[in-house]
């Protein structure tokens, strides 16, 4: 798709492609995560067993699903750069890597906040919580690795690698509930044929996994643009650029 | 043959050169001058594939070298600031090995060798107590049964002493005559008649050249 | 509206330091993440701009005499 | 090409050999490491005994990943790795024979001694047979993993404790596995499948995980 | 003299903050080691509990050993560290410096995370005060002793593996008096007499470490 | 007044030298030369006390420098082949380090001294990320800001380049008309003017002499 387009162009294109798109995202983002919320948080009835406790859903699975979901798209990035030498395909995988640290941090967090009023314990050593754990380290290691290197362009390549090699644990984290007896609830609104849920507790969650999904995007581009100008650095439209922004700040102040 | 093409070499966001283009024919020797920092060993990882260019392509016989790097390492001999040589191991055990990776068909006589890179009677000390000179000397001896046509050597004079010096020199000479090719830096002058060998000097990048 | 008052609705039904807690600490590390994103271009473009600085710099010593 | 596993083989035990300690030093610090627990936790039999398995082969680990440095970074350092890079074999093929003597410095040492450990650790002995089976399967894919780890820290100074950060993980599935097997003989169950899954993560490992080693390498070497 | 203390503790931690992930490194490593225990042993939060000070124990330990290398070993290799001995100040004085970044680096993030730790391994409240209190004063005891097996080892080449070998055995002592001193706690009972005796060994590792690390730096380092 | 008194030095069961005498008085450089492994960087390191002779003493000022280092090490400054610079601190970062630790009551400014170096737009790189040049240039930054009369440099001018080795060597002359001593190791001839600095060669013992 990009062989016409002059080698070096190739990047300063992908960074006004993906100015543009930005603003769709959040525009998705933004007022799905307040309907949702507010959906979830006031107007979704109680649980008849949980009670309240069960709104942290809105966020915990949300946040648990999107965590695998940037995982995949990692690898999946992490593939074709590394298959077909794109560089801009790397470039995604370091840019996702904190925004699926970070959902995967909140499903953990919310999870243990979940799990003290329902199983009487912050943690327990279940099968499904260790191998979020576990996850959580992968997405550690990968964005330590990236930021050890000072040279991004390589730094991009090991993150890639490291990726690819951490997705043997991708089943394991999804099996894990099925190989393991676990106090972790297993799939229930994955079970599409017949959702066991309240459609009335569904729809939110719904519009919430849309917002965080979107937002993951808004992300994943804000900072796939940060990689680009950090790596074209030395090309004259990224200078253009600096001079561009510092001297409108001038005018300003 | 060996070609260089429109070589582009970006190193934390700077340009080191741009556009780089030379070609070295056999019984050629060349060598790259410049300051220090304006990017020879840069260079010199491009052009022995240790390193991928930023834009540009290293060509031996026609063929790129990232393409084929098996038969074109068959006939590269590199050298790099750091000598490759293993500390634990005596200077003997080390040319054995190298001899066994490197050039497994040529027949050499170790100790002979050691002799003539001037360590006769050190062969059997682990190379971690010799001194920077010797230490380097065991890494150089590759060049003494090595049947690559391709040498590329970074600042093989380091530690040498006068006399290693001029030897090591001979033997430059003597490779091209056989239909050869080195290509090498140094601070220091060459010794050899300015008709054997060809400059390439590295420079800054111009003002307009700074950014690609 | 599953809550009858503004005091229900923050005490969610007993569970509100769990519930506040997550949703709390959840915005938050977004927040961070928000944060750090934005700061991140700001730190490359000033990057970008104290390059510049430097490359006048090698280009003004390169005048000097007596330098190494 | 056979002759440049051998050579690279036998460099690598002759650099051991030199230094008398360094094969005796992955056993000392296993042996080590196993009797701290028991000075850490309390001596009751049936606790240790019931705790061995995890604490064997956590030792495991952590004694392949002290032993990993030496793999490539002190060829990184005196510039061994990148002539190795420039011979004229595949990379992977030389790769794996790092890879293999390694696992003949730490893996090998590391069965050698697990007997004596069963003993001062009261195992029985279906469970200790389950241990020296996941152990035989289990240290090689530990050596595969950890070189991907240490070919994509060495640029980096200070590689190490990243090192951990980045193998433990992974190697995590091998654990569980291993624990799993162990624990099923304890109870007088059939492993074998467990074994068996091992046993094909072993083989995933040895004809992937090589490629990995060298994409790595090429990427922090340059 | 004061200057000199000050800079070289500057310098150590501006070489790891740095290299950012440093900083955070012993504390994943510490982390990571407490949760490959529970994948390895079991569940079962009485288990745990039981076992988890001598886990957290031996995993400071081990992270203390992982970064030890770095202490003294990339400065002996950058030839710092021969710089250092060339400095006119006294050395014992500049070890000193080293060994209280160290501990800055390694033991303090430890004491940070030990209350993660504690949710995790679901450790009581009395009990986790005991386990805090001993690692205050035992890492920098493990520092101390620590550097003196970095110090005796560093001219050597490969000495990581040699070095838990001579630092572990120094080290068990202060393991078990700390084990003791949180098994007391968990029954309740007082443990205070344990506390002075650790203390006692701090104050006499501070004063005489420093000489023992000088002294041997001296030797290997010719 | 530096006085090296019947110095011998055994390494590894080998004599490497025996009964060497010499003094250096202020203004005075010593070029100490001979051939890869003789004893040249075996001997700095005996003069510098980082190891103990077999036999001989070592004296500044009349006085045995392993009695008193500090004194001794308040007065001299050595560069060895390694250049003691952290690869991951800034050279600007190195420097200050530098002061504080060894002239801390020199009145400097890091800025200045880096751009008489060499090294102006460089202050702010990590040193890892410089050549290999620009890396030493860092630890020779060393000698424009140090109050020490005694200079100790075992081989200064490795992998510097050629303008570079000039403006080393019009320091070392500067130096040594203050009053300064200079004791140094280079293969490379230096270009300062015969009657400027003295002579050492170190040579292999005769066969006499092998054993002491
Ligand atoms: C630290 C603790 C926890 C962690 C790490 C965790 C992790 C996860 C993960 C990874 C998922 C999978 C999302 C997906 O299907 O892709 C999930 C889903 C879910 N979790 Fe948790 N969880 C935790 C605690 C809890 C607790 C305490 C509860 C409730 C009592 C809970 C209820 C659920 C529910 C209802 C789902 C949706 C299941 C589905 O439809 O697939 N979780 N959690
Ligand atoms: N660490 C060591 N252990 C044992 N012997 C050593 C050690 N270092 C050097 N030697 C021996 O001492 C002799 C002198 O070494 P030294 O490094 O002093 O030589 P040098 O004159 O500095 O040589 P060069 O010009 O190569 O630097 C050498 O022959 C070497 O074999
Ligand atoms: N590992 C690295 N990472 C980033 N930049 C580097 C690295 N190594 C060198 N550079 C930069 O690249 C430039 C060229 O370095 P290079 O080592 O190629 O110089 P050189 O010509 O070999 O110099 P010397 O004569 O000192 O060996 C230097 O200015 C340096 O700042
Ligand atoms: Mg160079
Ligand atoms: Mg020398």
């Amino acid at each position: 798709m990009w062989k016409w387009l002059h080698p070096y162009a190739k990047a300063e294109k992908s960074y006004t492609l993906s100015g543009k798109l930005m603003p769709w995202f959040l525009a998705v983002a933004l007022p799905t995560f307040i309907v949702g919320m507010i959906w979830g948080l006031a107007f979704a009835p109680a649980d008849y067993q949980q009670g309240d406790s069960f709104r942290i859903i809105y966020i915990h699975v949300p946040a648990a699903m999107m965590a695998m979901g940037a995982y995949s798209t990692m690898a999946i990035a992490a593939f074709i750069g590394l298959v077909w030498q794109i560089r801009l395909a790397e470039m995604t995988v370091a840019a996702t890597a904190p925004i699926g640290a970070v959902y995967t941090f909140i499903a953990l967090f919310t999870g243990a906040a979940w799990g003290k009023p329902m199983w009487g314990a912050w943690w327990v050593w279940d099968a499904r919580l260790t191998s979020e754990l576990i996850l959580l380290f992968v997405y550690l290691g990968i964005i330590a690795l990236y930021n050890a290197f000072s040279d991004k362009v390589l730094a991009g390549r090991a993150a890639s690698i490291l990726t690819l090699v951490g997705v043997i644990n991708l089943p394991i984290i999804h099996f894990s509930v099925v190989w393991w007896n676990t106090l972790h609830q297993g799939a229930t609104i994955t079970k599409f044929d017949q959702p066991s849920m309240a459609t009335d507790m569904l729809i939110p969650l719904l519009i919430m996994i849309v917002s965080f999904a979107a937002f993951l995007g808004f992300m994943v581009l804000y900072r796939f643009r940060n990689e680009i100008l950090q790596r074209e650095s030395h090309r004259p439209w990224v200078i253009a650029l600096v001079q561009q922004s510092s001297s409108s700040v001038n005018k300003r102040g | 043959m060996f070609q260089c093409k429109n070589l582009t070499c970006v190193r934390e966001e700077r340009v080191l050169f741009n556009n780089l283009n030379f070609t070295l024919a056999p019984g050629e020797i060349l060598q790259v001058e410049g300051p220090n920092g304006v990017g020879k060993t840069s260079l010199f990882r491009l052009l022995v594939g240790l390193s991928t260019p930023y834009s540009g392509e290293v060509h031996w016989q026609q063929q790129n070298i990232m393409l084929d790097r098996d038969s074109y390492y068959q006939n590269m001999l590199y050298l790099g600031h750091k000598s490759g040589v293993k500390p634990e191991l005596t200077a003997l055990e080390n040319l054995h090995y190298f001899h066994h990776l490197f050039n497994p068909k040529v027949k050499f006589d170790a100790w002979e060798i050691l002799t003539l890179v001037g360590l006769a009677g050190y062969e059997n000390v682990p190379t971690a107590q010799l001194s920077a000179g010797q230490q380097r000397r065991v890494a150089l001896a590759r060049m003494w049964f090595s049947d690559c046509p391709l040498w590329i050597l970074d600042e093989p004079f380091t530690a040498i002493d006068k006399n290693g010096v001029q030897v090591i020199e001979k033997l430059l000479i003597k490779h091209a005559e056989k239909g050869g090719m080195v290509i090498l830096t140094t601070h220091q002058d060459l010794l050899l008649p300015p008709q054997l060998y060809k400059k390439l000097t590295l420079q800054k990048p111009a003002a307009g050249e700074q950014y690609v | 509206m599953a809550f009858a008052s503004w005091s229900d609705f923050i005490a969610m039904g007993g569970y509100s330091f769990y519930v506040w807690l997550a949703y709390g600490v959840s915005l938050f590390s977004v927040l961070l993440l928000v944060i750090s994103t934005v700061a991140k271009r700001k730190k490359i473009f000033k990057h970008v701009e104290q390059r510049l600085l430097r490359e006048q710099r090698i280009k003004a010593a390169e005048n000097r005499e007596g330098t190494l | 090409m056979f002759n440049a596993f051998l050579q690279i083989v036998r460099k690598e035990l002759l650099g051991a050999f030199r230094q008398q300690s360094d094969i005796l030093n992955p056993i000392w610090f296993f042996v080590i490491v196993v009797t701290l627990f028991p000075l850490g936790i309390g001596t009751d039999p049936a606790l240790l005994a019931r705790i061995a398995p995890g604490i064997i082969w956590v030792a495991a680990l952590l004694a392949a990943l002290l032993s990993f440095e030496r793999l490539f970074k002190d060829d990184f350092i005196d510039g061994s790795l990148e002539q190795m890079m420039l011979a004229p074999q595949p990379l992977t093929w030389l790769v794996s024979a790092k890879v293999f003597a390694h696992w003949l410095l730490t893996g090998l040492p590391i069965l050698l001694v697990s007997p004596l450990l069963a003993v001062f650790l009261s195992l029985q002995e279906n469970t200790f047979w389950a241990l020296f089976l996941t152990l035989l399967i289990g240290t090689p894919i530990l050596s595969l993993l950890g070189s991907i780890g240490v070919a994509l820290t060495i640029g980096l100074r200070k590689g190490g404790v990243l090192l951990s950060l980045i193998m433990l993980p992974l190697s995590i599935p091998i654990l569980i596995f291993s624990t799993m097997a162990i624990d099923a003989a304890t109870f007088g169950q059939s492993y074998i499948g467990l074994l068996a899954l091992l046993g094909a993560m072993l083989v995933a490992a040895m004809t992937l995980a090589p490629f990995a080693i060298a994409a790595s390498l090429r990427v922090s070497v340059s």
